[in-house]
């Protein structure tokens, strides 16, 4: 209803909400199966009301079984229903991982029968939620053949991204950041066209250096390109939206506009997602770059609960702007 | 199907999955496969039994042994010895081999090797039906040692939670590998691990295609009618290696040779014969159009072309 | 212990429990808490009565309703405080929070989130007491949702196929956050799944220490004695949220009304009067005791500092 | 018995046997569980005769529960064991990936008890085995705090890494080649060292490119180099011998060296460990280089099963020497 939602704000997770439940209106093959998403409608309410509105048939309360219920939704999309599959935090995924990996994402490869699924998974730290509830898990998968992967930053992208990913007939890992679902807000109404995967967004332009970003970084990297603008440095932030398949030509031709790079992710450093854009990056740049891609990220540990340790794992504002404006100047 | 009818195809279907693996043992032992053979000597009353309580609309998830529940719904036996082989016009255009070579044209999930991990798979077919508003059934198999996993555990307790319908058939055949299943389970049978799960479960004879055949009939009918999931454990021995590589020396020889006589497809043809469906030459008949078929279907494999690379990268997505 | 030590004994950590649990309530409403609380209410007789059945040098794998089983083996209050403070004397130094707080030094094996991830590393504990030939026993917890995923399912059959020492505690609540237990099994209750594993499974009052604790010393004695693991199911109510974020608006206010008369502190309270263990101003001073204790260690740890970085990556790998 | 053996050859599949059941016979804490790895000593025979030797305490066939058996070794390394943990295959340590990332990696971090687990996994394609029996696994894992993961290439770092990586307090996930156990042999008898564990080796010099690879890799990088000889371009390869932790100095050495860097892995590229090598040295050596680091990988597809598509899904010889040359001489 554009005309109610007109005069108010929308938050990155009720953009989510809104497309999840717009797609279950448009399409009857959409079905929605994980924990507590029904009558509780989720642990962080994504799918509040969900239950009444589509019913149990279609809003599938599981049991905890992430494995089992990966499986079935595999099951379910080879016979041509469009699975909404949720982790009730990403870090569960980990259950689940042999499904995705050997049967699901490597389905169409081996037979040519396309396994639309989504999995929704709330992801990444600053919650003081510890080890086991914090992970970032987009390195997990990254890797693996035929599973696409898409990060987005904003409710519009949220909400255009959760469209293109029921719709694709290929699985894809949804990455939604459990700390912007309440601090992200713009106004309404949203649009309700899908955002198309693979498709990166340059969300500020710049001339000094590239910053290549995605989810929470890009909310950091517009920060600190804001602030860095104050000095006289100009900072482009490329929003990548989509991480697998990676839109290599938007972020070429910025890095060739630049000279510089500087990818940041909140992931651990090692083997994280940076390393393959950076690896990228040079390999398609290097002879524009006036320096090498440099990478910040979280630590190389697990994501520690207590608040001066947790801030210290992840990447926050002053080392942001700090390395931009080394890597921009030097 | 009238009963005789049922009966005598059943029988055709267990003699061409014998002919067909006894062809290609000769092929493996020939050099013509590309890697290591499967067989399901001894599973065919079970695969065949099974599948014959289904209607070509429902689902099939099997695994490694089942060869003739694929032969049930018309896969051409060139096409698995075409998997063996990774040639162009086999089920996965070589891109997988070996026992993957479901086709999901004919309802059936082609597996990965992760075992059982098609177990889940089938409770989301069996979901989907249920979804669709139709009767539809899909059933899954596994062996003694994949039970171990926690894919069965969580398939069979989704399944009965959702009341979906659903039917899995445990094949018992006395080993996992090596593993005998004093290793596997500390449990009396497998068909009592229903009730974990608040199902029904039925132990039968593996080797009796009839008696298979009734129990997975009445599994069927209990899950077309809305009643949900069973279990059917089905006891039957594994009468080759592992896989062809494999002497399977860690078998008892006095095990081996008990149930070297009760070979299902030589029951099967006795059985006809005493309830006057076939006589004795119509059994040796059937037996040797099998292997007839068996013959001429690897020697047109054999000069099929292989595949070559074309756009594999492109290949990974769906459009 | 003689039985008038060990019943009293067990009243006052069960009390000590509730004290703890309800000061930490206090503490998370004035937000003096990182994140979340998860408590065990109704959860003491299962907690404290089941550790009560082991000696120290048994293993315990308990979960988030359990803080009676690690008081029962001397973890201080203020360390279970400190742990959902996110201080640096917590029992992880503040890199995990919450309820990860288990402590190696008494036995007590630290659980990840992931549920039942705790009953695999189970058996490997009860797996080395037995390689070592001791007679020790590993015990681990788990709540009714948990029984859903594989690891519950392997790792109560690589105990039972391996005979190891291992007792496997199900706390029925009723509830796995918001999913009641309609949603999570068909089974008619967790107990029977033992038959599963071909190990005894029990049902038992878990309101009723002395029920659960009998329940636990036999299958404890059964392990000790080399005859392998067992199943026990305690059945109680979660009377909190899942935690404390949580209203439970959606279990009905009948079900609630009445699990809330059968208060396992107070019955076991009554239950010493009656046996004439303690006398009710006895029950009241070990009430007040408890709760005087929980005060003073939330006032001792409030001031204790967090931790700051320290070689954070090098922590990651031992030496 | 070094006299026995002196006059023999030792295969890679032999080494690993050799070290593993010296271990064994060391340290009465070391014991193996797995699959088939008691009477059938194992899928491919590392194991044979080990139940006999060792009896079966030692030497435990679990049932098919990789999740399960992980985690009891777990349990047992928390108790002081020093388990050896046997996959089939490689491909099947996805069922375990939850026990191995959530619960054993992360152990020491979060309470700081050591837990030594060594994981065998008999990993990589060219076999013909197909999208579920080939796979390369270390970048599902590199990425993890807290794993260590050694890749050797020889019989004799074969068997001094195993040595150390039991002996590492820490979970050590040991690649071990199927493709190479029978097909490398070097004279015997073999030192029993332990190889230290983060310490990669040159094993040819050369000034024009560094070569940087592992297990396979190491082979037909070598054999590269020798062709390339005859052409007057020098390669230096280098075998890592331990992806996790990465001896960045010996390669930056290396690279500065030769100014010119090429990375070859039988993984998929997107995100392969190349992506970390490839990273890590453009930071490193960036001034140095020449031109960019180059990857020579795996397709991005599973490995698939027929010959001439899993040759093409592979690098290949022919590949990895005009990619050296044209890196040396451009
Ligand atoms: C998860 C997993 N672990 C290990 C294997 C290797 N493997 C393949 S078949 C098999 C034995 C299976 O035994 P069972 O389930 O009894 O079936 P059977 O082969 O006897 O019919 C094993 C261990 C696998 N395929 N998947
Ligand atoms: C593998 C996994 N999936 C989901 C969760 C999230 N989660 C934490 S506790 C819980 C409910 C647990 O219910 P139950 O096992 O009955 O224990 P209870 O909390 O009732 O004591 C859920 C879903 C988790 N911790 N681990
Ligand atoms: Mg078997
Ligand atoms: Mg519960």
């Amino acid at each position: 209803m554009p005309t109610d939602t007109a005069v108010t704000t929308v938050s990155y997770l009720e953009a989510i909400a809104e497309a999840l439940g717009s797609e279950m209106e448009a399409d009857p093959d959409v079905f929605l199966i994980g924990e507590d998403v029904g009558q509780f409608g989720g642990a962080f309410k994504v799918t509040k009301g969900f239950l009444d509105r589509f019913g149990p048939r279609r809003v599938v309360d599981s049991p905890i079984a992430e494995s089992g219920f990966t499986g079935l939704a595999c099951g379910a999309a080879l016979m041509g229903l469009r699975p909404v599959v949720e982790f009730q935090f990403a870090d569960f995924i980990s259950c689940a991982f042999d499904q995705i990996i050997n049967n699901c994402s490597r389905h169409h490869y081996r037979t040519g029968n396309p396994i639309p699924v989504t999995f929704r998974a709330p992801f990444g730290a600053r919650l003081r939620a510890g080890p086991t509830h914090s992970q970032s898990v987009e390195a997990y998968f990254a890797h693996v053949p035929g599973l696409k992967i898409v990060a987005p930053a904003t409710p519009q992208d949220a909400a255009g991204l959760m469209i293109s990913a029921i719709r694709d007939n290929n699985p894809v890992l949804y990455l939604e950041s459990k700390y912007l679902y309440r601090r992200i807000e713009v106004p309404g109404p949203l649009s309700l066209d899908p955002v198309p995967i693979g498709s990166a967004n340059v969300v500020r332009e710049g001339r000094r250096v590239s910053l290549l970003t995605y989810s929470v970084g890009v909310h950091q990297g517009l920060e600190a390109a804001e602030q860095l603008a104050g000095e006289g440095i100009s900072v482009e932030v490329v929003d990548l939206r989509t991480l697998v398949p990676l839109d290599v030509a938007t972020i070429a031709a910025s890095v060739n506009k630049t000279s510089r790079a500087v990818v940041l992710h909140e992931d651990a450093r090692r083997l994280g997602y940076g390393a393959e854009i950076a690896a990228t990056v040079q390999e398609e740049c290097f002879w524009r770059l006036d320096g090498p891609v440099v990478r910040i990220a979280g630590k190389n540990t697990p994501i520690p609960t207590s608040p001066l340790l947790e801030d210290a794992a992840v990447p926050q504002l002053p080392e942001i702007i700090s390395t931009l404006r080394r890597v921009a100047t030097t | 199907m009238a009963e005789r009818d049922l009966a005598v195809r059943m029988f055709e279907v267990m003699a061409l999955m014998r002919a067909v693996e006894d062809r290609m043992v000769t092929m493996y032992r020939q050099g013509e496969l590309l890697g290591s053979l499967y067989t399901g000597h001894w599973h065919e009353a079970i695969a065949v039994g099974t599948a014959a309580a289904l209607r070509p609309t429902d689902v099939l998830a099997p695994l490694h042994r089942d060869l003739g529940a694929h032969l049930w719904r018309g896969l051409e036996p060139w096409q698995v010895m075409a998997s063996f082989m990774g040639k162009a016009a086999s089920p996965t255009g070589g891109r997988d081999g070996t026992l993957h070579y479901g086709r999901l044209d004919l309802n059936i999930i082609n597996p990965v090797s992760h075992i059982p991990n098609n177990y889940p798979v089938a409770t989301g077919a069996a979901f989907a039906l249920k979804y669709r508003g139709t009767d539809g059934v899909a059933m899954a198999y596994c062996g003694d040692g994949a039970t171990s996993r926690g894919d069965f555990h969580e398939a069979l307790n989704l399944a009965a939670v959702q009341r979906l319908p659903c039917v899995f058939i445990v094949e018992n055949n006395q080993y996992a590998y090596s593993t005998p299943l004093t290793l596997t389970t500390a449990a009396a049978d497998f068909a009592s691990k229903a009730v974990a799960y608040g199902m029904p479960g039925v132990q039968v004879d593996g080797i009796d295609v009839f008696a298979v055949h009734e129990a997975a009939d009445n599994a069927v009918a209990r899950a077309r009618a809305g009643h949900g999931p069973s279990l059917i454990e089905a006891v039957t021995m594994r009468m080759h290696g592992h896989a062809e590589h494999d002497p399977a020396d860690y078998v008892p020889s006095e095990l081996a040779e008990t149930w070297a006589k009760r070979d299902p497809v030589e029951e099967c043809g006795a059985r006809l014969v005493e309830l006057g469906f076939l006589d004795e030459d119509g059994v040796a008949a059937v037996q040797a159009q099998a292997r007839k078929t068996a013959l001429e279907h690897r020697n047109k494999v054999l000069d099929m072309p292989m595949p070559e690379p074309d756009d594999e990268e492109g290949r990974v997505y769906a459009d």
